[in-house]
């Protein structure tokens, strides 16, 4: 309150913002030779980061095999974003917490989540598949941008803890056109909550282009709110992963919060419901398919002199085998009975639920759950 | 397009899809805009080609912020255009809650009158497609219990073409429920037909034994069950509110007055549902007449279940049969 | 402050304090937050002094953001913490609709169970204290129509403290409505007291003659009229329910069927108001006990009205006694 | 939507903001000898400058002085903003708009809305005294921040209509925290809005301080909108018409929105409910007091010679007399039949609301709305 009591005309100027992070990033989003030797990121790491890109890259297209197979109601793809999903969440340490987006699949698969419990929810068997607390990865939230304020409260939680836990949160460009988005940005300014915000940009809000959507760069936007922002190359993990590693670090030094936009493109289309052809063209697409966050990975290898054919079939063959068990364990999976939907309710449920969930049950009886489909 | 009006078979999605098309070519103020009505033509096609053929400027899309997109459709009312706003999927209208209930539902009122809120909210609402979390809800009590708007609900195509036109042309605010799972159903329309009066109800097939009251996505499944149950000898008479704010007492008590049974089906949750105000309101005003109590038939006190349990949770032809039998069993 | 109970006269504004205060010292999780809950002690001065004894960590100042008062509050109970958050009127509560009704009452079920939302969001509400417009709605249909919540409302200082805490201990989301003209009404307690179940309903005054159903500003009234009543040998029970989601239907429906006449009353509109609901459940399935019509008794279906008049929108007394009235002359 | 075609990366860098309207001013935010003579106010409109902020006051504590005689039943007094609410009402020309929050009286007064009357609104009246139309002056709206939204459509649709008119919007430092608020920025830059925002930032929400409100500086937002702003000494009626008269021809121009941010401070008491003892010393106040737009102007028409007692005292007894007329008119002001509260709700009222009408006025009679209070 030093401003409220200090002579007027008040100016309280956020001095200009220190952002050593941004001095290591090219113009492009990638990382300087001086960004890579301070990052320090390991030749094994960037072995999984790799690894984990291109196994998330396998079972998001075995879940749109899944879905034109008619297993899935509906697959939002990743493609496009594997760099920003592997990298960002590798970045963040076990202790930390993510509190995702719905497109973030391959942010799931790194915390170790069996993708094949992730695709139950999409087969429209239960509206989350996981329990937060045991991967420190909070569900998909359907309402565009409000995980945000969640993650916000958790990181303003952990720091009531005095904990060493950073917050990383995710949201497309479209999420920050919601209010909550806004609300949450001050919040953990406010607060100096350690939360890191990784906006992955892919330029579309199912057909709403950037131009549509976002007045100004939402990088620029930190700087509104006294925070340190960095736009990297959302096809560069690497980058990616350093970038997120630094902020979580400036987090957790009770430094405050960070915004990471991370620039790419949506390759697919937004969902499997949606039909891009409407509202772009492959001239569109085109120049971005170039754009392959695997392949800029491996070229990073080859250039440490990391890389190797027998690696990349292992990649692969571990991706192959993944996908395979994701495919069993979701066709294997059978609906919880219908009379969880009254037990999910309450952590206490009302008699009157109570009630009425028994009353519900001796309907069904002998119906049983396939019926229900 | 032509104003001679034609027979032909549509879609609701379609007929809607018209309405929008005629009310723009008829009235220069009306503006259409939201998430993805553009280019895409909207998540389910009801803008579709609009933009194409009446421009950007009078049909655009806007960024991802329901408060805003009705905040700004007031701003529009203002100015003295009739907005037509697009709410993707009815939970994603709950962000707007606010601008709806504290200014356009008070706007008229707070400027003395001078500034009419002559704008529509679509909002495509229910369940029954097998849709994730949040696309399936029914959001109606919220915006009926709310004074100052109007609440509308077509059932097949051509009341949606109808009841459409007719809020449009309204000079209130009101609130479009589209039944999304009903997007598909086909019906031969003579179009363009009059503008419906929006606060009118409709008996969409008379019968004499026990009134069903529904709207929107429950209609079709009420005259299933009508059908069901002639073939067993009973007459029920079907009763299609179109309007939930106001609702059109004269029609609704003329019909229980009538049948002296009614049961009345949502697919929202029973408790505090529409239907307990409706038979709330026949129980006391008709208390001697009816000969058993109004029977309600709805979701329980849940959630809107995961997909691959809708169908057991939603409102079915066999559960308003046997409320109807209990009420002529009582 | 000592554990050792003690009888003291509190206004139900210093009751909901002191139950804020224990709830505080005795549970570290708790958390308070909300605009102007700090120094202020909020504008009702229902957080008074607890900044000062409990430290600016565990009760704070927020900025003016209702959407993330409540979404902040999801993510503290995640964490693991008790957040009592403040809304400070009524419409306030607007701009938060989506994360409590798309996220708060449905975290539970989305984690499958794995994150109860443990939180409390404090809402002072209804009118009759001479207020400008939206400081004076009763917005519990929106509320209580939303399946995952619970929401419960005093209606004197005793409930008060014990409700609060027992909505506060509750693993659950509450809505805690505080009847805000009631905020100065006196009574003599004893405290601290025994937690409240937060589900029960309460039998205000016992009588035989007819049962008005009241809760939170409307009890004290309905206890006024009963008195009237008294006088002219009419024996009313008053029921306050205290709980408005879920409703204590077995103490209702004893009440009901001892006394056979019943009127709802509450500030909200009539239309699509509790009343309803329990109007239409009661006559449901006490259609052949009840001798007369259930009766309501709420606000006209407008926005609350500027506050000169508000006494004459209000339910009073008098027509609740020629409710009453109706009920026993039909 | 060059953007999205244009080749990875995408930079899409807004080019450094174009912003004359900044350099015009001094650190302090008021204006430069420069912006002095760019700006080119006359000594007449310094003197209405002057005139209107002194009949602003003596209503203001008019208002205070009904409320603590118990004839309005609560009043937000304006002192400390008459410099932004007259300088930036001022500037904008008659055809303009103007969406205000509900601290805007001396804005109205401008407008010249008969104050009497809308005091009738803090009496219990009515919600709204006035014709937006007749005045170009939006009702005053209590649930903070949501009539920004209101003025960037109303905006868009001037745009649309190819009119020449701007639009003014104002709120307070706390309505930036809102969602509604971010939101309706955002479409103003998406869609180029002529909308001027011009925030009267006076340091407190009720009793909160502008250091647990806002993370960054309000002005520095712009720039993450893609906008241009200002922060102006908020005591400078001058700068502050100077400056929104840019602004509203920036945007007239098709230049889209600008943001203003009018940095002062909140004097008097959030409202007549608040009691601001509580939360804040008379030293945190003292310093602004000197901080006075009336005496500043006074100053700055002495500087231009353009000064003297007569006009001093002549401004002194037009406000004593508007003040005397705005007692009467208040005083005198009868209630409209209750049923009025009924025939507000609906242009085209529903049969079942005109039957509640009339059920409602038969059980009235004979009772009178007196008797209703
Ligand atoms: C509040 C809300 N409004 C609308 C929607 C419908 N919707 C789902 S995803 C989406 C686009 C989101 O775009 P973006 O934030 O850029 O994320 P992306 O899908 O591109 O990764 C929309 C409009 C929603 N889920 N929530
Ligand atoms: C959405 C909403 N939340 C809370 C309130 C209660 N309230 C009225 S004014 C106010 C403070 C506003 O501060 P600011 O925006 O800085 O404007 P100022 O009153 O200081 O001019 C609050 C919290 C409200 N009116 N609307
Ligand atoms: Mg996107
Ligand atoms: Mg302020």
């Amino acid at each position: 309150m030093a401003d409220v009591t200090s002579a007027p005309p008040a100016r309280r100027d956020t001095p200009a913002l220190e952002n050593p992070i941004a001095a290591l990033l090219t113009p492009e989003g990638t990382l300087t030779a001086e960004g890579e030797r301070v990052a320090g990121v390991s030749d094994a790491t960037l072995r999984d980061l790799y690894r984990l890109m291109v196994i998330t890259r396998r079972l998001d297209q075995e879940g749109l095999n899944l879905q034109r197979q008619g297993e899935l109601g509906l697959w939002g793809p990743t493609l496009g974003h594997e760099a920003a999903q592997v990298g960002g969440a590798l970045a963040m340490r076990e202790t930390d917490w993510i509190f995702p987006y719905y497109r973030d699949f391959g942010m799931a698969i790194v915390r170790g989540i069996d993708p094949g419990q992730i695709l139950t929810v999409f087969k429209g068997l239960r509206h989350g598949a996981w329990d937060p607390h045991q991967y420190r990865f909070g569900p998909f939230v359907i309402p565009v941008g409000t995980q945000v304020p969640h993650a916000v409260g958790f990181a303003m939680g952990c720091k009531l803890d005095h904990e060493q836990t950073a917050v990383l949160t995710c949201f497309g460009e479209g999420a920050t056109s919601t209010g909550d988005w806004h609300e949450a940005m001050n919040f953990a300014g406010v607060f100096k909550a350690p939360v890191v915000f990784l906006c992955q940009n892919n330029q579309w809000a199912i057909s709403v282009p950037m131009s549509e959507q976002v007045a100004g760069r939402i990088v620029d936007r930190a700087a509104g709110y006294g925070l340190p922002g960095v736009r990297v190359d959302g096809a560069d993990a690497l980058a990616i992963y350093a970038v997120t590693q630094m902020a979580a670090d400036h987090a957790r030094r009770g430094d405050g919060p960070y915004l990471i936009e991370a620039f790419s493109y949506r390759l697919g289309p937004h969902t499997t419901s949606d039909d891009p052809t409407r509202y772009r063209t492959e001239a569109d697409v085109m120049p971005w398919r170039a754009h392959d966050p695997i392949a800029r990975a491996a070229d990073q290898l080859r250039k440490r002199g990391a890389w190797d054919d027998a690696f990349e079939r292992a990649c692969q063959s571990e991706a192959d085998e993944r996908a395979a068990r994701m495919r069993q364990t979701l066709i294997a999976a059978t609906p919880d009975h219908p009379s969880t939907v009254f037990d999910l309710v309450y952590a206490n449920p009302p008699q009157t639920l109570i009630a009425e969930r028994d009353a519900f049950v001796a309907e069904l009886a002998p119906e049983t759950p396939q019926e229900g489909r | 397009m032509a104003t001679a009006t034609t027979t032909t078979t549509v879609t609701m999605g379609k007929a809607l899809n018209l309405a929008l098309h005629d009310s723009l070519r008829d009235d220069s103020r009306v503006l259409i805009f939201g998430e993805d009505v553009g280019k895409l033509g909207g998540v389910f096609r009801v803008t579709d080609g609009l933009q194409d053929e009446f421009g950007a400027e009078r049909v655009f899309n806007t960024p991802l912020a329901e408060a805003t997109i009705a905040g700004t459709a007031l701003g529009l009312a203002v100015k003295g255009f009739h907005p037509v706003a697009e709410m993707q999927f009815d939970a994603f209208s709950y962000p707007s809650f606010q601008q709806v209930t504290s200014n356009i539902a008070k706007y008229h009122t707070r400027t003395g009158g001078a500034c009419p809120m002559s704008l529509v909210i679509r909002i495509p609402y229910g369940g029954n497609i097998g849709a994730i979390e949040q696309h399936s809800e029914s959001p109606e009590t919220y915006y009926a219990h709310t004074a100052g708007l109007k609440v509308v609900t077509p059932s097949n195509p051509a009341d949606a073409y109808g009841l459409l036109r007719a809020a449009i042309a309204d000079p209130d605010p009101v609130i479009f429920l589209e039944p999304k799972a009903r997007y598909w159903m086909k019906q031969e329309v003579t179009l363009p037909a009059p503008p419906e009066s929006i606060a009118k109800a409709r008996i969409a097939r008379a019968g004499t034994d026990a009134t069903v009251i529904a709207y929107g996505p429950m209609v079709s499944v009420a005259l299933a069950a009508a059908e069901t149950a002639a073939s067993e000898g009973v007459a029920l008479e079907v009763l299609d509110l179109r309007s939930l704010s106001p609702i059109d007492w004269e029609t609704v008590y003329a019909s229980a007055r009538k049948t002296k049974r009614v049961v009345v089906t949502h697919e929202a949750p029973v408790f505090l549902g529409l239907g307990g105000e409706i038979a709330a309101r026949l129980m006391h005003d008709l208390f001697d007449t009816l000969v058993a109590p109004v029977e309600r038939v709805g979701a329980p006190t849940t959630p809107y279940p995961p997909s691959r349990y809708e169908k057991l949770f939603l409102p079915d032809a066999d559960r308003i049969l046997e409320a109807v039998d209990r009420t002529r069993e009582y």
